[in-house]
């Protein structure tokens, strides 16, 4: 499947501990097509982290197969072909909020006025206008992570990759920047790779749910979401949101049994 | 372990240098030996060759650049001639049963330490006494602290001799005492600053947890900020004791002091016996590496028992 | 006198029992006047303690006295102090920490000298260096040189460690945000070594200021001209004059806590960031 | 037995080796005295470990005891084993000094400490500034107590004792006719070094001036003793030296030289040479380094050699 | 209302801080009964910790009368009236599993024997038996939780105060501590207040819900469970479950509107 912005074909990656050796992804295989939102959903020590990592080219399957945009992960990386967002925030303490949205722009030499002009229109899509002076610390958890995102957003990379970026908020803060990150996507038509633990929020946002298992690390079922493009926070209440949620936990609980 | 195969190259390049550094630092000492032995050497004259550039020198003599190697009075004495001094100071003469002769660096050596443990014990102890001092009170912590680092501007040398009296006055005499008031002055310090960060490590929630307990002031400090600070106390008392060896070796430099390593630095120094510097210098190395490991090790079995990783 | 002194003390110590317990503890009034009660409710027992049992002068001399001589002597004062923390110190001290920041920055870069150098650094830190003193006074003479020279090597070693600990201090999620923009060594370099390692930075910086002090003057001992804070020092004791020691002692007391203020107030201008500061 | 306290102005070495030749060959027992001596080093002013209680007698220069005098700590001399002195400045001839006038322009090595004031004074004398600043001064360099400056080629005249630091000189290579001495004393700058000073309010108790007597008799005959058995007397101080450093043959060496130095005192001090001191010191008076302003009184007593030194008369 | 274990009468709070006033409470009015299940949600700030740390008595109300047991907070506090269980685990890193628990033990001075026992039943209690001897370090987040929940139980009082206590677990471990407190709850009948940012947990757990909203924190709703006392998990697919958590959602949103 060339078409595919990501396709993992058996992928494995071991690491290799003092403990031994940690089968962190086993035979992974996963197609994501361009303009998808993929979540993967998993418990603690699954791999999503590691195998959003291997697509972003930061850590490199031990074994299989994967391409990103048709390159290796690696050399995607070098094209900047996407944007990353950590489960922190992350932002640079010692800078601005707009200094931290122009770090990627800085490093890719992009021009001062253009620099300026990407910081401006990234801070405003997240509604942070006006923030740009401020220090991370000066900010809630909430608009810290929008920042994140807008830093991740600011070079217009294709691809987003997201691991578990709303999981430090409280869920009120959740939901609205759930509905954002939906907008957003609906508009720019990015390809995203989702990284969450919460069961609501990947059914909310998502295409496709990839749900994993531990020791080894797995795909053990990816769910197409029956859900309509047009998402208003309410159809969480809805039967279908319901159904899929269910089948979310009923393979999230398979997955489980031995811990 | 991981780290062996570097230090020891990085360890043979700085020997290599060093080695390389003793053909000009000598020449002109190799030179002075070479002409009071008869051999011809260009330009004649002590004094005449101090305007002569020691890389010319070395041009000009090649043949006596060898006796750089050798003097008896190096300016830059080879690792092996330390080496050699050191030995010839310490082991050699313990396996001739001079191990503990006023002329064995044994005998120095355990003199220094002797002042740099009493320094270290009393240095240590006031440092506790004022990190709990200040985080139980917050007067002591306003008074206290901003002089705490004022103390350490005052250059101790200059307090050594004035020690060294006033403690005489009151009835102690030698030097040991003194030396270790000044070592205790230079290792307070560390342990007070470690260790009111340690005292203050329990965050919030870990001190609320013991007040729903209501737990006393005494329970909160015995049950949780000094278990909490163990890690600060090792990290601070290996600072502690380095700079309790400092305090004691600087108490000797420029008091007189008769016997330790200082004093036989100093005594190289009036001397003119260079060795004699270097061996005390790295006996002074050798005892500083002793004392930080044995911390160390001490801190790993604690820590160990106490179950942090 | 002793009495009054005594009472003096008690009553400085009570009005900073008041002041710190009182709500505007933490202004910079507060944080101002309490250390310094206390300093001069110490200076005025050692004035109280040193009349009441009659301690000669040239054993401790009163404060007073220290006084009358920094008041008396201010130009041998300033030609000493130029000569010792001005030239040997100061100099020594940028040389030093200059040089050790770029050797840091260099074996940073290659992992096998970091391995190497490191552990070296670290129980090298942990010498009396001071002891180089005489070796190094015979080698670059009994000039400001020579002390300079002690301070390099006794500032040295600190700071390197120091350095390369705070270059390696970045988390792993802060370099990794580097790498998915593909970022160049120098990039990563600038914008996120270096500023996270400014707090390590400053603590090297304030560590060797007080070594450089204590070298500058030690190496005085072993030769210099007729001039500096530690020929003043030894040959005063010579001649009994304690009061000028001591007056020199309060120069590079005070030289010294400014010095470390200075660098405490850079630290905060550009460490700003840091959680430390926020209590 | 009674107990004294001496405090050395130096390390042990040969040029104290009167008292301990006296200790060693049981002088100061037959006294009954139980003496210590305490060594000294640079850094140790003798005048203020007595000030401090921690001496009861004490060995210094003239220069410094009357310096301590004027600032109020009230030394007195009760003997001067030393009747010259050994103190000279010794130069490089290649640096181009064969006489005083070649001084300015120089580099000369001095100790300070309390043995800086001969120094000052025949520059005084000489009309040749010393404080760095003056084109036709010289540049006065405070020597650590070694003679790197000279080998080195820092300095070109350095302080030295002939009985220790001219002998290291020779032994590191220097060739006795590379080198030029001044002597202080032929200069007519001598000063009195290695009296023997107390207390002037100790002196008052009689018991304590009899127990001087007793100490000053006992330690001129270690000295006669130690002139008279050189290598005895070296190997006795060797014996004595906590350092370790000391070597036989250097102490023999500095045991020879010491005894020059000593053979002309039967250890009363002679008031001529005190007033030559004085005078030496007082024609020198300079801002900087005022050892006396002005003439001291009661700066030394013979009672102690009258009464100690009377019987063998 | 003196019978309630806790009552609340218009308290207020209000902190000092540099920038100004903080208003945390504002004209709380609460009663809370015996035995009863009370959990607190809102966004964050809203001042559910300060509220809990008033009852609490770590914290002095500014107005408004505030009583425990009949006492004043502080009184009860001396009384040791409650266990008190914090949002992270933080157990002491240097004291074994058992020596965790047994440090309330201690300091309210139970015999040697008596702390044997408490310490072995209560891990009993939360499934931790055997592991009285690991260090903290050794155990799952989950685990650590567990323990913590343990040490608030040992000296058995009468109150359990939990502020998000499973806040830091991934979703299945939760799930599973959920379960497992409703349990032990039941088992004990002591009176709970329980903090937290989950919809699906707090209407899970409890029989009443206090919604809260920030500047300034106050109760915007009080919400009964119509849930009955045996619930299963699976209840949370249920109608009433689903009723009740979008009923808490809207009361959310409600007071969510200004930020
Ligand atoms: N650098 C590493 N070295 C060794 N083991 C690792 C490393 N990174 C991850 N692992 C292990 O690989 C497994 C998968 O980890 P990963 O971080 O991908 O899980 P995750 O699904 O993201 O978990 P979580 O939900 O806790 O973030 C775990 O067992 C983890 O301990
Ligand atoms: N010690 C304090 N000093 C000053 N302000 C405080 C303090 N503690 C809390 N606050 C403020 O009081 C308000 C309520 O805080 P609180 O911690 O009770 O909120 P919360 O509902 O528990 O939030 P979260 O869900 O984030 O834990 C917040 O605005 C907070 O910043
Ligand atoms: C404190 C002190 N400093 C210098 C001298 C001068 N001096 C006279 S003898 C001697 C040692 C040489 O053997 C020296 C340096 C002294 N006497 N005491
Ligand atoms: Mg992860
Ligand atoms: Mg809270």
């Amino acid at each position: 499947m060339s078409g595919a912005v990501v396709s993992a074909r058996d992928v494995d990656l071991t690491f290799r501990t003092n403990d031994g050796p940690v089968h962190a992804l086993s035979g992974v295989n996963l197609d994501i097509g361009k303009g998808e939102f993929v979540s993967f959903i998993g418990p603690s020590g699954c791999g999503k982290t590691t195998f959003l990592r291997c697509i972003a080219g930061l850590e490199t399957p031990t074994g299989g197969k994967l391409t990103v945009n048709g390159m290796s992960p690696d050399e995607a990386r070098r094209a900047r072909a996407y944007g990353y967002v950590f489960q922190a925030a992350g932002l640079y303490p010692w800078r601005t909020i707009g200094g931290n949205v122009r770090l990627p722009l800085e490093i890719m030499g992009f021009s001062k006025e253009e620099q300026a002009r990407r910081v401006r229109d990234t801070l405003e899509l997240v509604d942070l206008g006006g923030f740009e002076k401020k220090y991370p610390w000066q900010l809630s958890g909430g608009m810290q992570q929008r920042a994140s995102i807008a830093r991740a957003l600011s070079f217009d990379a294709d691809i987003l990759l997201m691991d578990e970026p709303f999981g430090a908020l409280d869920e009120i803060v959740r939901d609205r920047l759930n509905e954002e990150l939906l907008d957003l996507w609906a508009r720019t038509g990015k390809t995203v790779g989702f990284v969450t633990h919460s069961i609501p929020e990947a059914v909310y946002l998502s295409t496709r749910i990839v749900v994993m298992s531990p020791r080894p690390g797995r795909i053990t079922d990816v769910i197409e979401s029956p859900l309509p493009a047009e998402r208003p926070l309410d159809i969480r209440d809805s039967r279908e949101f319901i159904e899929v949620a269910h089948r979310v936990r009923e393979g999230l609980r398979a997955g489980h049994i031995d811990e | 372990m991981r780290n062996l195969v570097p230090v020891l190259v990085v360890l043979a390049v700085i020997a290599g240098l060093w080695y390389a550094a003793v053909a000009p630092m000598n020449i002109r000492g190799a030179l002075m030996v070479a002409e009071r032995s008869g051999e011809t050497v260009v330009p004649e004259g002590t004094s005449t060759r101090f305007d002569v550039s020691v890389w010319k020198l070395m041009a000009d003599n090649p043949d006596h650049i060898h006796l750089a190697y050798g003097l008896d009075r190096p300016r830059l004495p080879t690792p092996g001639q330390v080496a050699g001094e050191l030995w010839a100071s310490t082991g050699a003469m313990a396996l001739e049963g001079n191990g503990f002769s006023n002329r064995s660096l044994i005998y120095h050596g355990w003199i220094t330490l002797r002042s740099t443990l009493w320094g270290f014990l009393l240095g240590t102890f006031l440092g506790l006494l004022g990190a709990v001092a200040i985080v139980h009170a917050r007067v002591v912590d306003m008074s206290l602290m901003p002089w705490a680092i004022i103390s350490q501007t005052i250059p101790i040398v200059a307090l050594a001799p004035m020690i060294i009296v006033l403690s005489s006055q009151v009835g102690i005499d030698g030097r040991g005492v003194p030396k270790a008031i000044i070592s205790a002055y230079l290792c307070y310090f560390p342990v007070l600053v470690g260790m009111v960060t340690g005292l203050r490590s329990p965050d919030r929630s870990q001190l609320d947890l013991l007040k729903t307990y209501n737990a006393s002031q005494w329970q909160v400090f015995s049950k949780l900020r000094m278990p909490a600070s163990l890690p600060y106390l090792f990290a601070s008392l290996k600072i502690g004791i380095a700079a309790a060896l400092v305090g004691t070796i600087v108490g000797e430099l420029p008091t007189g002091a008769i016997s330790g390593l200082g004093a036989r630095i100093l005594i190289g120094d009036q001397f003119g016996t260079p060795l004699a510097i270097w061996a005390a210098l790295f006996a002074a190395a050798i005892l500083a590496g002793i004392l930080v490991t044995l911390l160390d090790v001490t801190q790993r079995l604690t820590l160990r028992r106490m179950g942090v990783r | 006198m002793l009495v009054a002194a005594i009472v003096f003390w008690l009553a400085a110590w009570g009005m900073n029992v008041a002041i710190a317990n009182s709500p505007g503890r933490d202004t910079t009034p507060a944080r101002v006047m309490v250390p310094l009660m206390f300093g001069v409710a110490l200076l005025v027992l050692w004035e109280g303690l040193v009349t009441a049992f009659n301690v000669p002068g040239v054993i401790l001399p009163p404060p007073s006295q220290v006084a009358q001589t920094i008041a008396g002597s201010t130009g041998m004062l300033w030609i000493d102090f130029r000569q010792t923390l001005l030239k040997g110190a100061l100099s020594g001290y940028a040389i030093g920490c200059v040089v050790a920041f770029l050797v840091a920055v260099l074996i940073d870069r290659v992992p096998f000298l970091t391995r190497g150098l490191l552990p070296i650094g670290n129980f090298v830190a942990a010498l009396p260096i001071v002891g180089i003193a005489p070796i190094l006074v015979s080698w670059y003479g009994f000039d400001w040189q020579s002390k300079a020279a002690v301070v390099v090597v006794m500032v040295f070693f600190p700071m390197l460690v120091n350095t390369v600990q705070g270059l390696r201090e970045t988390d792993a999620m802060q370099r990794d945000l580097m790498r998915t923009y593909g970022a160049s060594y120098w990039q990563t370099l600038m914008k996120l070594r270096l500023p996270a390692a400014m707090p390590f930075i400053f603590n090297g910086l304030k560590i060797s200021s007080s070594l450089a002090l204590i070298g500058a003057i030690v190496a005085e001992y072993f030769g210099s001209p007729t001039h500096g804070m530690g020929f003043r020092i030894s040959t005063g004791v010579g001649s009994l004059s304690i009061d000028l020691v001591w007056a020199e002692i309060a120069v590079a007391a005070l030289a010294g806590t400014l010095f470390y203020g200075l660098v405490a107030w850079f630290e905060r201008r550009v460490t700003f960031w840091h959680p430390s500061h926020w209590h | 037995q009674d107990e004294v306290t001496l405090q050395l102005k130096w390390v042990t070495q040969a040029q104290f080796a009167g008292y301990y030749v006296a200790q060693d060959q049981g002088f100061y027992e037959e006294e009954g005295l139980d003496v210590t001596i305490l060594p000294g080093g640079p850094d140790i002013a003798p005048e203020q470990v007595i000030a401090g209680d921690g001496a009861d007698v004490i060995t210094t220069w003239m220069a410094a005891a009357l310096a301590a005098r004027e600032r109020g700590l009230g030394l007195v001399n009760i003997a001067q084993p030393f009747k010259t002195g050994g103190l000279q400045l010794t130069c490089l001839k290649s640096s181009g000094i064969e006489t005083e006038e070649d001084f300015p322009g120089k580099t000369l090595g001095v100790w300070f400490y309390g043995n800086e004031y001969p120094f000052y004074a025949w520059m005084a004398q000489l009309g040749i500034a010393t404080d760095g600043a003056d084109e036709d001064g010289v540049d006065v360099l405070r020597q650590a107590f070694n003679v790197n400056p000279l080998l080195e080629g820092q300095a070109d005249c350095i302080s030295t004792m002939t009985y220790n630091e001219y002998g290291q000189v020779l032994d590191a290579g220097i060739s006795e006719d590379e080198l030029v001495n001044f002597n202080y004393l032929e200069m007519g700058n001598g000063m009195l070094e290695d009296g023997l000073y107390v207390l002037e309010e100790d002196l008052e108790d009689p018991e304590f001036a009899d127990k001087m007597v007793r100490f000053v008799r006992a330690s001129m005959k270690g000295w006669k003793w130690a002139e008279e058995n050189p290598e005895e007397a070296a190997q006795i101080v060797v014996d004595n030296d906590q350092t370790g450093a000391q070597t036989l043959e250097h102490q023999i060496y500095m045991m020879g030289e010491v005894a020059k130095l000593t053979e002309g005192s039967e250890g009363a001090l002679d008031p001529a040479d005190y007033e030559q001191t004085v005078a030496t010191l007082l024609s020198a008076v300079s801002e900087d380094n005022p050892a006396i302003t002005e003439e001291p009184e009661g700066a030394y007593t013979t009672d102690i050699t009258d009464e100690a030194l009377g019987g063998d008369m």
